[in-house]
């Protein structure tokens, strides 16, 4: 059994774990969110989606570049890394803006327990895939530099750096449904 | 205490229950005329079935408790289809995979994936407050519930219990697919057991039609409240346990037949 | 050991080889020695914590005492807490899995030799980072459970509990890669031959632990990271005051807290599965429901957090199903003990220093257990918990089970790490005097309890009774504290003029004593083949192998 | 009262909590006296010695497995039984009962608030003999615990979580009590006691507490009333027919008639009020009360007037 495919398994565990707490924390206090801003009030899930629906694009480029990879295709698994990053970091734009806006309208993460439940959830995730977009972009450097010429062991590396890349995606899945989409229901 | 009487002879024998029963206990009987070794179990699951839907239980879960209703599903997820499967003999197992057509439905709804996701989704879906409130509104939807409920399950438990060793799942992978199975039915349980009182509105305000209401509520003291965190622990605890018994089950099974030899002793393995 | 074929994998030889000095043990990336390493840093804060303890002592040993102020004193109840717990215990266990579990498995070293380190370094940072509070304002004073909002910074002004919070933010991550890194080792580096079915059980319970790991410690780092925004964004997740929740905290810490509690106990466990079989000359009792009971206990660990709430109010329904499951989990764990106890009858007991240990382990840990299937009893935790009885309690699990554990562990495996014997005359004497010293520290804390002394006070009224009793326990202190001297001058004397070992002193029958003592960087020059639980048995007595006993009985 | 109030119960409910605990302690003693001598008689019978016989080597056996996990089971399923009974014997359900008695948590002090008859205390609670009392339990900091262990079980009182509980003893007496949940720096002296009094002397005791002490015109009992006016004391603390309202420490109105001083640091004796007075970090060190550099005349003009508040 590949080992960095059994170990980042294993990492996706525990932090699927660690997000499965925090959601709790949202959830439960979703229920009693005492005065100040809540999801429905302050959240506009039209313009996160969109910016989501660049995360979730991501994935497949990722996809795309783990399927080039396979097939030997090295420049164009280069071209497919590099598009992914730029999904990703364009993701985290959206993210920054946002919270930017909900700064400008006070809703800072003291401001009260939805507030500070919703930056740590999301807050959280935006670390991840930043994460991610640097160890994608490590390795579109390898194969920028055609260091990632396909031994077993690279390859190895190649796809625990997407299936990671794919957990954080579905995260957001979860993340979006619970905060966004329950703030529309 | 008339009320306890209303409520213990409450037994409902729907039709479509007991002909069910029958057929399926005529198809067993059929199948193993020459070997009744097993059928103790497999008459048990029919039992439990039955028991489940007609009885007393069946009153309470659908007028009055939800945690009376989460132990009838509990029932019908968790413990009829083994039985049920346990029944099944090796050979009339065979019989069925001889048939082409059969064969390929197994191999598609055996797959692991498949089957633990069938489960799993129908387990989450149904409890999904708007579609459990239409199963107590309307007797239909709630019988398609059961049958859902009943199917994914033997779906489910087959990979783990088929009579034929070779249908069955690799320990370490059963292992990893009852655990995963544990985990999704305990997060929804929680969820259910923390969640505000009221998600499921039709046990706020049942209409009390064996009078056993008062005695519910202040008699065993199943408030909405208390009677919804009941469903919950039961679906968390008990239902924990059964997956983690199949798990020591399935351990137990593995560490009793022996290895085959690996090589030969004293020589070196090459 | 001639005339075995090559079946282990032999890697690249290792990178600290070629190094000296202390060098070698700084850069070293092989699994040995990072697991010395790992076990120096446990004893050094075991130390560490067993000077808390004695100042603790001291200042209880008589009613209305002003040894220690009560901020000081509830300061260093807190740190020797942590520290026991996720400095010494933890790091301990850790490090005899890092050093045995590649050997036991006939592998060339862990899966991520340099994950390895990380994970060392970052627990090592870890610890000095929740020393360091000391000289930044104070050191943590919430206890070891830091129960909101006593620990939110209304109520707890110093640092300490932000440091506290960091460091275990680093002691999580660190455990989280080791166990990471163990499963995969276990997983994708066993020898040839050596099936799941047949790990010696260290390496299982190994296995089943660092799952436990992967699963407990994010729960805390969840929890932690909330904390953390409450104290340093006032937040108010955990403030009541503001809306938060305080039992919020308490179901998030012990959600990871109970599952700490067997983190700490099976490898334990593990290393008791190894020792008893080698010194009665047998196979362990009924391998697979000891395997198989792992596995029950791993899985209801996380059912039972609950029972660690009794008091706070549930309401009767919760209470009853968590003392459900807190005491369905008591039945695999007493299946441990049968086990254990069946595998001494027709065997022939050789009574070393670290079979006295193991011995000593199953009663004191009965103990311990017993006292804890009290307080699955809610209405007895109704009166007894945070009372001197629960300390009673988990000091037998602790001291009792693990520590009794890790020294059988460290009188077996310590030959194997150094090429030399520990002195088995002193090696008696001090466990004699760890029994008493710990009997007489802890045993007289359950009636203590009983007559309603609560845990955590600073000092107490001069009640009847309560004055003596505290005495002794005192005084047993102070006799433990003798006995870890004499360990420590042991380990010191052992390792300069020790006995020679040899590769199997003991007559053991598990990989790691196929190689030399100690094992060369590689580990292994040749594996011998493995077609059973006991290969090195197999092979002295190939006419009374396990695989034919198990064909043919 | 006696030495070990966990076994020495003075209440139904207590009873009913030290009879199971009994139970189970012999039950322990059982099972550990048991592994203990399969041990000791394993360690004797096959020590290896001289001519001793080989190692068998058995791998187990399966019947005998399925005994020692059936065996325990049963006997747990036994337990749980007796403790389902025990949980509803000494935590009775409060069925819509109004609490009769609030009592909140400080750190580090009780106050006790009697609901029907708007008696304030701290850290002495009376109750009628024979009577369960509805305890309305809450927390105005951290999370604290009441526990009198002759009286019953402990439960914790949790800001922003009520909690109830009965109380009752069967016979007249003091009881000792105590926070059993670490609160911080003085959870050492947070204890308390439970006065138990015929209904008679229990109705008296209310009335008592109820009368609006004279305040005192003349002598070093008026110094002090002034002291206490005029120094920072009213800022937390009250007295009856005075300026003083604030209920942030304990309620003063009554205080000499109280047995105990500073949550059962000290007897409530004059001396021991003149040194509280004087430094309360000698009583009680880092307690909240702070010292106010009281000079010894004002300080005993101080203890005075409180000693006048019976």
């Amino acid at each position: 059994m590949p080992k960095a495919k059994l170990a980042i398994g294993l990492f996706i565990l525990s932090e699927a774990n660690f997000f499965l707490l925090l959601i709790i924390a949202y959830v439960y206090y979703h229920a009693y969110p005492g005065s100040g801003p809540t999801a429905a009030s302050v959240l506009n899930p039209m313009r996160t989606g969109l910016f989501s629906i660049l995360l979730f694009a991501s994935s497949a480029t990722m996809l795309v570049a783990a399927n080039r990879y396979r097939a030997r295709a090295y420049r164009a698994t280069l071209t497919w890394l590099v598009a992914t990053v730029a999904l990703g970091a364009m993701f985290l734009l959206g993210q920054a803006l946002e919270y930017a806006g909900l700064y400008e309208r006070g809703v800072a993460v003291n401001r009260n327990l939805f507030a500070t439940t919703f930056f740590t959830l999301t807050g959280f995730h935006g670390l991840h895939v930043f994460i991610g977009l640097v160890a994608i972009a490590i390795v579109a450097g390898l194969s920028a530099s055609g260091r990632l010429a396909g031994s077993a062991r690279e390859a190895d590396a190649f796809e625990a750096v997407g299936i990671y890349w794919h957990f954080v995606d579905a995260v957001w899945v979860v993340i979006f449904s619970v905060v966004y989409l329950w703030a529309i229901l | 205490m008339s009320g306890v009487g209303n409520l213990l002879r409450a037994w409902d024998f729907d039709p479509s229950i007991v002909i069910g029963c029958a057929a399926l206990l005529a198809a067993y009987a059929f199948a193993h005329r020459d070997d009744y070794s097993r059928a103790p179990w497999f008459v048990g699951g029919v039992a439990a079935m039955f028991l489940a839907l007609v009885s007393p239980l069946d009153a309470l879960s659908d007028e009055y408790l939800f945690s009376a209703h989460m132990l009838q599903h509990l029932i019908l997820i968790l413990i009829v289809p083994p039985l049920l499967i346990s029944g099944l003999s090796a050979k009339v197992a065979r019989a069925i995979r001889a048939v082409p057509a059969l064969a390929r439905i197994e191999t598609i709804l055996a797959t692991p994936a498949v089957a633990w996701t069938l489960a799993m989704a129908t387990l989450w879906i149904w409890h999904w407050p708007a579609l459990y409130n239409a199963t107590l509104a309307n007797e239909d939807v709630h019988i398609l519930e059961h049958l859902c409920f009943l199917v994914t399950a033997t779906i489910f438990w087959w990979p783990i219990f088929a009579p034929d060793a070779r249908a069955r799942m690799e320990p370490t992978h059963a292992i990893v697919y009852l655990a995963t199975a544990m985990v999704s039915n305990s997060v929804l349980a929680i969820l259910l057991t923390f969640a505000e009182p009221g998600l499921y509105p039709a046990y706020l305000h049942p209409v009390d039609s064996l009078g056993i209401l008062p005695i519910l509520r202040e008699g065993w003291g199943l408030t909405p409240a208390a009677d919804q965190q009941l469903g919950g622990l039961l679906m968390w605890v008990p239902g924990g346990l059964v997956f983690l018994g199949a798990i020591i089950f399935v351990m137990a099974r593995w560490y009793s037949d022996p290895e085959p030899r690996t090589g030969t002793l004293g020589v070196a393995a090459r | 050991m001639s005339g075995l074929a090559v079946s282990g994998r032999i890697g690249e030889p290792s990178a600290a080889a070629a190094r000296r000095g202390l060098l070698a043990w700084v850069a070293s990336v092989d699994h040995k020695q990072i697991g010395i390493m790992y076990m120096l840093s446990a004893l050094l804060f075991f130390a560490i914590g067993g000077f808390e303890a004695l100042l603790i002592r001291i200042q209880l040993a008589v009613p209305n005492n002003h040894f220690l102020s009560p901020d000081t004193f509830n300061q260093i109840f807190t740190m020797h807490g942590t520290t026991m717990i996720f400095l010494v215990v933890m790091p301990m266990l850790a490090g005899m899995s890092i050093y045995a579990v590649p050997l036991m498995i006939g592998a060339r070293d862990v899966a991520f030799p340099r994950l390895n380190a990380m994970s060392f370094w970052i627990q090592l940072f870890g610890g000095i980072l929740l020393y360091f509070s000391f000289v930044a304002g104070g050191a943590p004073n919430a206890g070891w459970f830091s129960y909101a909002p006593l620990s939110e910074p209304a109520f707890s002004i110093s640092n300490g509990v932000t440091y506290w919070v960091l460091a275990l933010t680093c002691l999580g991550i660190g455990s989280i890669a080791g166990a990471i890194n163990m499963i995969v080792t276990i997983v994708t580096l066993r020898v040839r031959g050596q099936t799941i079915r047949r790990l010696p059980l260290f390496v299982w319970m190994t296995l089943v632990n660092s799952f436990l790991i992967i699963m407990a410690l994010p729960v805390l780092n969840g929890a932690l990271v909330m904390l953390l925004i409450d104290r340093l964004l006032n937040a108010h997740v955990f403030s009541p005051a503001f809306g938060g929740s305080a039992l919020l905290w308490q179901h998030y810490f012990w959600g990871f807290g109970h599952p700490e509690v067997y983190i700490m106990i099976l490898p334990a466990f593990g290393i008791i599965s190894e020792v008893i079989p080698v010194f009665s000359g047998k196979p362990i009792y009924g391998y697979g429901f000891v395997a198989a009971s792992t596995v029950a206990i791993a899985f209801l660990s996380f059912t039972v957090w609950a029972h660690h709430m009794f008091a706070v109010g549930l309401g009767h329904m919760f209470v009853m199903f968590f003392s459900f499951t807190s005491m369905a989990i008591a039945i695999p764990t007493g299946v441990k003990i049968f086990n254990w106890s069946a595998t001494l009858y027709h065997g022939r007991i050789r009574l070393t220093t670290s079979m006295m240990f193991a011995l000593g382990f199953i009663v004191m840990f009965t103990m311990g257990g017993l006292t804890g299937v009290s307080f699955a009893v809610a209405p007895i935790d109704w009166q007894l918990t945070d009372t001197y009885y629960l300390v009673a309690h988990f000091h037998y699990v602790l001291f009792g089970g693990t520590a009794l554990a890790i020294f059988a562990g460290i009188y077996y495996w310590f030959p194997k790490m150094t090429g030399r014997m520990l002195n088995e005359r002193i090696g008696r004497w001090h466990f004699w005097l760890t029994l008493i010293g710990f009997n007489l520290t802890f045993f007289l804390m359950h009636p203590l309890g009983m007559m309603g002394m609560p845990r955590r006070v600073f000092t107490y009224p001069d009640l009847p009774g309560w004055m003596i009793l505290n005495m002794i326990s005192t005084v047993g202190a102070f006799v433990l504290l003798a006995s870890v001297l004499l360990f420590l001058w042991n380990i010191q004397m052992s390792l300069a003029s020790g006995a020679a070992a040899g590769d199997n002193p003991w007559d053991a029958w598990t990989l790691e004593w196929a190689t030399t003592s100690p094992p060369p960087p590689e580990n292994f020059a040749l594996v011998p083949p493995v077609h059973g639980r006991r290969p090195l048995w197999d092979l002295k007595h190939p006419d009374r192998a396990d695989e034919r006993a198990w064909v043919e009985g | 009262m006696s030495g070990v109030p966990t076994l020495n119960p003075f209440s139904p409910e207590a009873a009913s909590i030290s009879h199971l605990f009994v139970a189970i302690l012999c039950v322990m003693f059982a099972i550990f006296a048991l592994v203990a001598a399969i041990v000791t008689v394993a360690i004797v019978r096959y020590r290896d010695r001289e001519g001793a016989a080989d190692a068998r080597q058995e791998f187990g056996n399966s019947r005998l497995e399925i005994a020692w996990t059936a065996g325990p089971t049963l006997l747990l399923i036994v337990i749980f039984i007796f403790m389902v009974r025990t949980i509803h014997a000494s935590d009775p359900p409060v069925r819509g009962r109004t609490p009769e008695l609030r009592v909140i948590g400080h750190q580090w002090w009780w106050e006790a608030d009697y609901l029907s008859s708007g008696v304030v205390t701290a850290n002495e609670i009376h109750i009628p003999v024979g009577r369960p009392i509805l305890i309305d339990l809450e927390s105005a900091d951290v999370i604290h615990d009441f526990w009198v262990p002759e009286l019953g079980r402990k439960i914790d009182a949790v800001p922003g979580h009520k909690n109830h509980l009965w109380i009752r003893a069967d016979k007249p007496g003091v009881y000792l009590g105590a926070c059993a949940e670490f609160c911080g720096n003085e959870h050492a002296w947070m204890r308390m006691i439970v006065v138990a009094q015929p209904q008679a002397d229990f109705a008296a005791w209310q009335r008592d507490q109820l009368a609006v002490p004279a305040v005192a015109v003349t002598g070093e009992a008026a110094q002090g009333a002034r002291i206490f006016r005029e120094q920072t004391c009213i800022n937390c603390h009250a007295i009856a027919g005075t300026a003083g309202i604030q209920r942030i420490g304990p309620d003063l109105t009554h205080l000499a008639s109280r047995r105990i001083l500073a949550a059962g640091a000290a007897d409530n004796t004059p001396a021991n009020l003149f040194k509280w007075l004087k430094d309360p970090n000698s009583i009680k060190p880092e307690t909240h009360m702070p010292n106010f550099q009281l000079s010894d005349a004002q300080t005993h003009a101080l203890v005075a007037y409180l000693e006048t508040l019976k």
